[in-house]
């Protein structure tokens, strides 16, 4: 088994729990999606599984490594990388400072600019000085450049203009099958998130009320309902 | 029956190695060679600790020794202001108090219970006026550092160096926080005088200057070095070869030729061997001999106004020679001795007396 | 007045490369780690104890002794980084502030146990001491060789922060500590490392330094407004800044002890207070957005 | 919202901790006098360190220029107490009102070192007008009246306890009811974000002016009565290692909270007392281990701890 | 019938670069104005300049027919030239209540009260908890902002602003990191404000822009390209290729 994995992982801050009882596999090529309301603890989630909540239950695996007490940085080593949902670009650095700081290869540059072309024009700028969708893309563009094996994705089109979002959806979906990289999607638009995931994770107060294929989703309104407020699903 | 007396001062702290511990090596070192003032009398130091100067603090911790540990005596003091804030105690409640050092004409007379065995800055710094006369220099530049002490001493040297036909050329007063001299020497070495008359504190700036003084070419200039406290022994050896013939004018050298000097620094040496024997270590010395004048002549009861009396005017033998305590000022009268830094058979600098201005009081209190 | 000026200019810069060494390590530790390192002058104080008694009492060369000093502060800063500084760096400044201070104590009572209470020189090889002839006047030696190891340094730490990764490596850390350990940055060495090198720059000018800031154990106190202002002028994390601030700061000083003697450290805080209001983030910074 | 009870209490405090002391050390009314007046010095600093978010290295600045204008007006004017405190306060809320326009626009290291630059300029200038203030030995020579034209100062301290004890108390009160008004919470605000409150209509730079004023006025106010209980004003009441010592009890109470300013300043005194006596050689050592330890497992000072430590007992979660 | 806000040829250039280029708007009462235009396109300047918060290079700034621009940002905001931002700016040592006290202490202009006064008290907590209310944040008035989830704290950040009860509301992405099933919340209760009241806000998400606008404004490298109403925008080409792509139907 090479997958990262979250087996019985309870988190929090501090003293209080927030999430319960979490399992989840994803494998290389595998692409999760996770969905809950406002607070149900999908950013605790993914945070357990960089180090910025504290497991207190359960482990966090990647492959037959357990990465629960290791270091943010030794668990980036074994593969996984983030875009956080505050973004944390460094706002005192340049965009090209920001792209080299966790490492990576001038093609990987390369790669980052023909994604966001937009970012090449800004690349001497302070991260400070960007708008808020070119801080994003510099978070997404920043993740991809020392390669992980799989990706954490906390709300990557916040702030991402609709074009944009397209050609960020489709990049990610290409480096799935290109680089067979898992993917787990923490997304608010329900629709974009059931037609790009092949599994999905319910979340409500911290714990899982749905796990199944986005078809399967589809087809229980029940949960749409009662974990995500939604009484359908839009394009 | 037990004298409980009140040490004050600086025993930790920027000034603790210039003073707090000589304080406290003075005060031992005669107590280990006079035992007890009298037999069924004991002699009790309370130390207590007052880093800089700080009156509420000075005066704080003079009420509670009055108050609380119940002492007979005060005695220490090193800066100005904890000596005035600690007089209203000692006048009130009647406790004489030796100042070790606090050197404002001014400290004294602030008590009628206050006696002093240091010396004020007039009192060093006129002799040394004259001297720099006797040795034919015409013209000086003043450069001292700017407070209290320092103006002191540029004021009374200018005086006396003016009234007896000399020319001051200059005025400086420096800044305390001066680190870099080398600007104030260049500018001095402009001026071309014969002399240069320095006051700065002990430690650091003594040690700066000495070396700018060398290190900006003013000894090969030819202009002279006319000190007071310079070179004392607490500075000289690590002032080095620098300070080799520098000439001051101080009331108490570590090569002081005499019987008494001999055997306080056998006794120190032997207390503490680390310790170099300086001008604050011996005005403790004598401030502890003045203490025990005083329990004696009331034999170790309360009697603050006999004990005053018994001090004022008595006239010992001090290691830095014959000393009296002035009957009306309750200061001290005492030798100031002109003196070179030489290196003795050891290797060691000393500073050499040449030539002594014999019983000099405080000329600042005249004024 | 063309002597008058050139004194000055001279004399500023020498005292101002000075002041740059005592506290570019600052620079660092404050500017670029964003740690208020109020100990900074405690690793000059190691540095200069340790040349000296690597000097007095083993014999070693100074050029040798400077180097190992610089060494051994790195060293006891590492091993204090490790032991407690390294859980401070996320917390409030006042708490790095009393942290600071309170190593400054026990470093002051421990120097004045070790070493005594009063200062220790750090002698010069013949060589260096005394004056060198520049002609229309004389200045001394010691001066040119702090100048010397001053723009070495210079150049050393604007090679490492502003020419490798680890410079970036360590902005990033102090930007945001935990994105860079999501990307991988091993942000606990890389702050240990930083920590120690502007140690070690504190030790190196702690030795250079002596013999205007003589080395006793109140060192860290007496002399902590100064290594501040020179950074703050500067505008924290500059290097460069910090020279210029140091030179700027030196030449006024120095102007002032020529032109208005009483008056050279009023004149000092006045500059400041003016610098300060005109560039309220020093004379070098990174502008950043709202 | 605490309740009335409480808040009471909370206001009782000052005169009961006031009384537990008097009991603990019955003959050192002095010193408890100089721990009441640095605690209202550290009080007010707490208005600018802990509200306004504002390190500074240059509040004894303002209880110097305090104590000078006391002791001046008691020298010159008249040696009526009462006057004389206000005559501090107006001298502390003046230096700090006119600094403060050139102040309250920096923040961080600057603000710090402009804090630090103003208070040496002013050290400077009260050192060089030795003809007024004495300099460096100090102002003295003045005796004051007895206060209400009732209590004589005694030697002992005993009405200076008093005095500066009654002092701290009103200080204290007036201050816990200054931070929950709307004036108290916008000046916190600005602590957390300037930038927002300023997108919101306040007034940033005004209302740091008035709190900077303020708090200058109550450090005049803690100068003047160390003038008058100690007869003797030194240049070190302006020293910068003065604001610094004071900066290190304010931490270690914990700043935001008044209370943290007392406990502060009655811990960091009572220990540095008893350490200095028992051994005046090394107490800096034990205060610097005590420091780091204190940093290291109380993070947010004593006041802070000891919520946790409550918060542990009674089993709710701290704030 | 004047207009709420009179934006005209505002320019503003960071260096080389013209982030904002003579741009005019007007925004009427009843409004509600979508800003809209990809990454980059000047938005947040544009809003940073009518608010004051940044300085102009040219141009001007109406608000009821005054001209504002030389008034700095807190006194336009007094006004009522409220915003939110893009990145939440709350106070971080403080409860959600607090937070919003904030607010209704400048709205109600009692920022210098050094005396608490019963009736004022009372003022500010009846303002505080009727946005409270309206945003559902009621049992979450005690919690510290700093413990709250990214979309709540959005919510918050929405509330600052509702509590000072803007003439004319400036909002940055309200919507962005709520979830879809939440936002409607947020444009629910920028719905329930006063009619009278003119509303600018930027957003990505189509279905909201297209939802809620009465109008469209569409910035491309700092300059306006096009103006309309959103069935006009939606049919629209040319901010179909640059910004839409398949997003709007
Ligand atoms: N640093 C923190 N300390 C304490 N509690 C926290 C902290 N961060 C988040 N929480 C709490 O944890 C819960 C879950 O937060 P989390 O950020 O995981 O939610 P989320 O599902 O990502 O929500 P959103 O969609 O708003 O981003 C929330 O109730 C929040 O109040
Ligand atoms: N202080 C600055 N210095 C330099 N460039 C800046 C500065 N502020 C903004 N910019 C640039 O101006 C452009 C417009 O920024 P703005 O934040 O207004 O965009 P926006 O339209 O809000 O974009 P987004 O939708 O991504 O938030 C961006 O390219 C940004 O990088
Ligand atoms: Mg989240
Ligand atoms: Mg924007």
């Amino acid at each position: 088994m090479n997958g990262i994995a979250w087996n019985g992982v309870s988190a929090g801050y501090g003293a209080t729990t927030i999430i319960e009882e979490i399992d989840l596999t994803v494998a290389p090529g595998e692409r999760i999606g996770v969905l809950g309301r406002n607070g149900a603890g999908k950013t605790t989630m993914l945070s357990a599984m960089t180090g910025g909540a504290q497991i207190l239950k359960g482990t966090v695996r990647a492959g037959d490594r357990d990465l629960s007490n290791l270091p943010p940085w030794a668990r980036s080593r074994a593969g996984i990388g983030v875009v956080p949902q505050t973004r944390d670009i460094f706002r005192s650095l340049t965009v090209r400072e920001n792209l080299m700081a966790g490492g990576g290869t001038a093609a990987d540059m390369a790669d980052a600019f023909a994604l966001f072309p937009r970012l090449k024009e800004r690349l001497g700028n302070l991260g400070a000085d960007l708008s808020g969708g070119e801080q994003q893309m510099l978070s997404i563009a920043r993740a991809l450049m020392n390669r992980p094996t799989f990706l954490l994705l906390d709300e990557p089109l916040e702030g991402l203009s609709p074009l944009v979002s397209q050609d960020v959806m489709a990049a990610i979906r290409k480096l799935v099958s290109d680089r067979n990289l898992g993917c787990v999607l923490v997304e608010q638009h329900v629709g974009t998130v059931l037609d790009f995931c092949d599994r999905v994770l319910v979340l409500q107060r911290g714990r899982v009320v749905f796990s199944g294929t986005s078809d399967a989703l589809r087809t229980r309104p029940d949960v749409l309902e009662s974990a995500i407020g939604l009484s359908g699903v839009s394009g | 029956e037990t004298v409980k007396v009140g040490v004050i001062g600086p025993f930790s702290g920027p000034f603790s190695g210039s003073f707090g511990e000589p304080f406290r090596q003075g005060v031992e070192t005669y107590v280990a060679m006079n035992g007890q003032p009298a037999d069924g009398i004991e002699v009790e130091f309370i130390w207590r600790d007052l880093q800089k100067p700080d009156p509420g603090q000075a005066r704080a911790l003079a009420q509670e020794l009055v108050a609380k540990d119940g002492v007979q005596y005060l005695a220490g003091f090193v800066f100005t202001p904890n000596a005035i804030a600690a007089a209203g105690i000692s006048q009130q409640a009647k406790i004489p108090t030796v100042i070790f050092n606090a050197s404002a004409s001014a400290v004294v007379s602030q008590s009628e219970y206050y006696v002093r065995t240091s010396n004020t800055l007039a009192q060093v710094s006129v002799p040394t006026a004259q001297d720099a006369l006797d040795k034919g220099y015409k013209t000086v530049v003043t450069a001292v550092s700017d407070y209290a002490p320092g103006v002191d001493a540029e004021t009374n040297f200018a005086k006396a160096f003016t009234e007896g036909g000399g020319e001051v050329l200059e005025s400086i007063r420096m800044p305390l926080s001066t680190t870099d001299f080398g600007p104030y020497l260049q500018s001095i070495q402009l001026k071309k005088p014969d002399a240069l008359f320095v006051f700065l504190p002990y430690g650091p700036p003594t040690y700066s200057f000495v070396n700018a003084y060398r290190d900006n070419g003013l000894d090969k200039a030819g202009i002279a070095f006319v000190g007071t406290s310079e070179t004392q022994e607490v500075d000289l050896q690590s002032l080095g070869d620098a300070a080799l013939g520098l000439e001051t004018g101080y009331f108490y050298s570590a090569a002081h030729e005499s019987p008494e000097n001999d055997a306080f620094k056998a006794k120190l040496k032997e207390l503490y061997p680390n310790a170099e024997p300086n001008p604050a270590t011996v005005a403790a010395f004598d401030g502890t001999h003045a203490l025990y004048e005083m329990i004696r002549a009331t034999g170790g009861k309360t009697d603050p106004d006999a004990a005053i009396a018994a001090i004022k005017g008595k006239s010992w033998e001090s290691p830095r020679g014959p000393i009296t305590i002035d009957a009306d000022t309750r200061d001290i009268v005492q030798n100031v001795y002109i003196r070179k830094v030489e290196k003795d058979a050891d290797g060691r600098l000393v500073n050499r007396e040449y030539k002594t201005y014999e019983a000099q009081p405080d000329f600042g209190a005249q004024k | 007045m063309a002597s008058l000026l050139a004194s000055i200019l001279i004399d500023g810069f020498a005292y101002g490369m000075v002041l740059f060494m005592v506290s570019v390590g600052l620079t660092v530790t404050l500017g670029l780690m964003r740690f208020v390192n109020l100990a900074h002058g405690m690793f000059a104080m190691i540095g200069g104890y340790a040349a000296a008694s690597l000097i007095t009492m083993a014999g070693v060369p100074y050029i040798l002794a400077l180097i190992l000093a610089a060494i051994v502060a790195g060293i006891i800063a590492l091993g204090l980084e490790i032991s407690v500084i390294r859980w401070m760096y996320g917390r409030p400044e006042l708490d790095q502030v009393l942290l600071t201070i309170g190593l400054v104590f026990i470093g002051i009572a421990l120097a004045g146990m070790l070493f005594g209470n009063s200062l220790v020189p750090v002698p010069l090889p013949d060589m260096l001491r005394g004056a060198s002839d520049l002609g229309f006047r004389v200045m001394p030696t010691q001066r040119i060789v702090a100048a010397v190891v001053g723009l070495l340094s210079l150049l050393a730490i604007w090679l490492l922060l502003d020419r490798t990764m680890f410079g970036i490596r360590l902005r990033a850390t102090v930007d945001n500590a935990r994105a860079a350990g999501e990307l991988g940055i091993n942000t606990r060495r890389v702050y240990a490392i930083a920590f120690s090198v502007g140690a070690a720059l504190a030790g190196l000018g702690g030795v250079v330094g002596a013999e205007l800031l003589p080395v006793e154990p109140y060192y860290p106190l007496k002399y902590l407004v100064l290594f501040l202002a020179v950074v703050a002028v500067g505008g924290p994390g500059s290097v460069f800044g910090s020279l210029i601030a140091a030179l700027l700061l030196g030449t006024v000083e120095t102007a002032g002890k020529y032109l208005a003697p009483g008056f050279a450290t009023i004149g000092l805080f006045v500059v400041m207070l003016l610098v300060l209001s005109w560039r309220p983030d020093g004379l070098f910074h990174r502008k950043s957005r709202l | 919202m605490t309740s009335f009870p409480t808040r009471i209490l909370g206001d009782l405090a000052v005169p009961l901790a006031g009384l537990i002391l008097l009991a603990l050390y019955p003959s050192q009314q002095a010193f408890l006098a100089q721990i009441a007046i640095t605690a209202i010095l550290v009080l007010s600093l707490d208005l600018v360190v802990g509200f306004a978010g504002l390190a500074t290295l240059g509040h004894a600045a303002m209880f110097g220029a305090g104590a000078y204008a006391a002791g001046l007006y008691a020298l010159h004017v008249w040696s009526e107490p009462l006057t004389g405190l206000i005559a501090g306060a107006l001298a502390g809320a003046v230096v700090a009102g006119a600094t403060a326009l050139m102040l309250m626009r920096a923040h961080g290291l600057t603000f710090l070192m402009m804090t630090v630059a103003i208070s040496q300029v002013l050290y400077e200038i009260v050192s060089k007008a030795r003809d007024v203030t004495g300099g460096d030995d100090g102002l003295f020579g003045f005796t004051m009246q007895p206060v209400l034209g009732v209590w004589e100062f005694d030697f002992f301290g005993k009405l200076a306890f008093w005095y500066s004890l009654a002092v701290l108390w009103i200080v204290f009160v007036l201050l816990r009811r200054l931070m929950v008004t709307p004036f108290g919470q916008t000046v916190r605000a600005i602590r957390d974000d300037a930038g927002r409150v300023g997108s919101l209509g306040g007034r940033v730079y005004r209302h740091r002016v008035v709190v900077y004023t303020l708090s200058g006025g109550i450090a005049g106010l803690a100068g003047a009565l160390s003038a008058q209980t100690v007869q003797v004003v030194g240049l070190s009441s302006l020293s910068v290692t003065y604001s610094a010592e004071i900066l290190v009890m304010l931490v270690l109470g914990g700043t935001g909270r008044l209370w943290g300013a007392l406990v502060g300043t009655l811990v960091f005194t009572v220990i540095h007392h008893y350490a200095a006596s028992i051994d005046p050689v090394r107490w800096m050592l034990f205060i610097g281990l005590i420091l780091v330890v204190i940093v290291l497992f109380l993070p947010g000072g004593l006041t802070r701890g000891i919520a946790l430590i409550h918060a542990w007992l009674t089993g709710r979660r701290a704030p | 019938m004047t207009a709420l806000l009179e934006v005209r040829n505002l320019t503003k250039s960071f260096g080389g670069l013209k982030v904002t280029n003579h741009v005019d708007l007007t925004l009427e009462p009843g409004a509600r104005m979508a800003l809209i235009g990809p990454n980059g396109a000047g938005k947040t300047t544009l809003v940073n300049l009518i608010t004051g918060a940044l300085a102009a290079s040219g141009g001007s700034v109406r608000l009821m027919g005054e001209d504002v621009s030389a008034l700095p940002e807190p006194v336009r905001a007094a006004r009522g030239l409220i915003r939110t931002f893009q990145v939440t700016r709350l106070f971080g040592s403080m409860t959600v209540a607090e937070n919003l006290r904030i607010g209704a202490i400048h709205r109600q202009r009692r920022s210098y009260a050094i005396l608490r006064r019963t009736a004022v008290e009372q003022a500010l907590d009846e303002a505080v908890a009727r946005v409270l209310a309206q945003l559902r944040l009621t049992d979450r008035a005690d919690t510290p902002v700093a413990r709250l989830a990214y979309g709540e704290q959005r919510l918050v950040e929405l509330g600052i602003a509702l509590v000072m009860e803007p003439r004319v509301l400036l909002l940055d992405e309200p919507a962005a990191g709520v979830p879809q099933s939440e936002s409607h919340i947020i444009m629910d209760a920028i719905d329930d404000l006063p009619e009278d009241l003119g509303v600018v806000f930027i957003e990505h998400d189509m279905d909201l822009v297209f939802r809620f606008a009465t109008e469209i404004v569409v910035l491309v490298s700092g300059a306006v390209i096009c103006t309309g109403t959103p069935s006009e925008i939606a049919a629209n080409e040319e901010v179909r290729r640059v910004y839409f792509g398949e997003a709007a139907h």
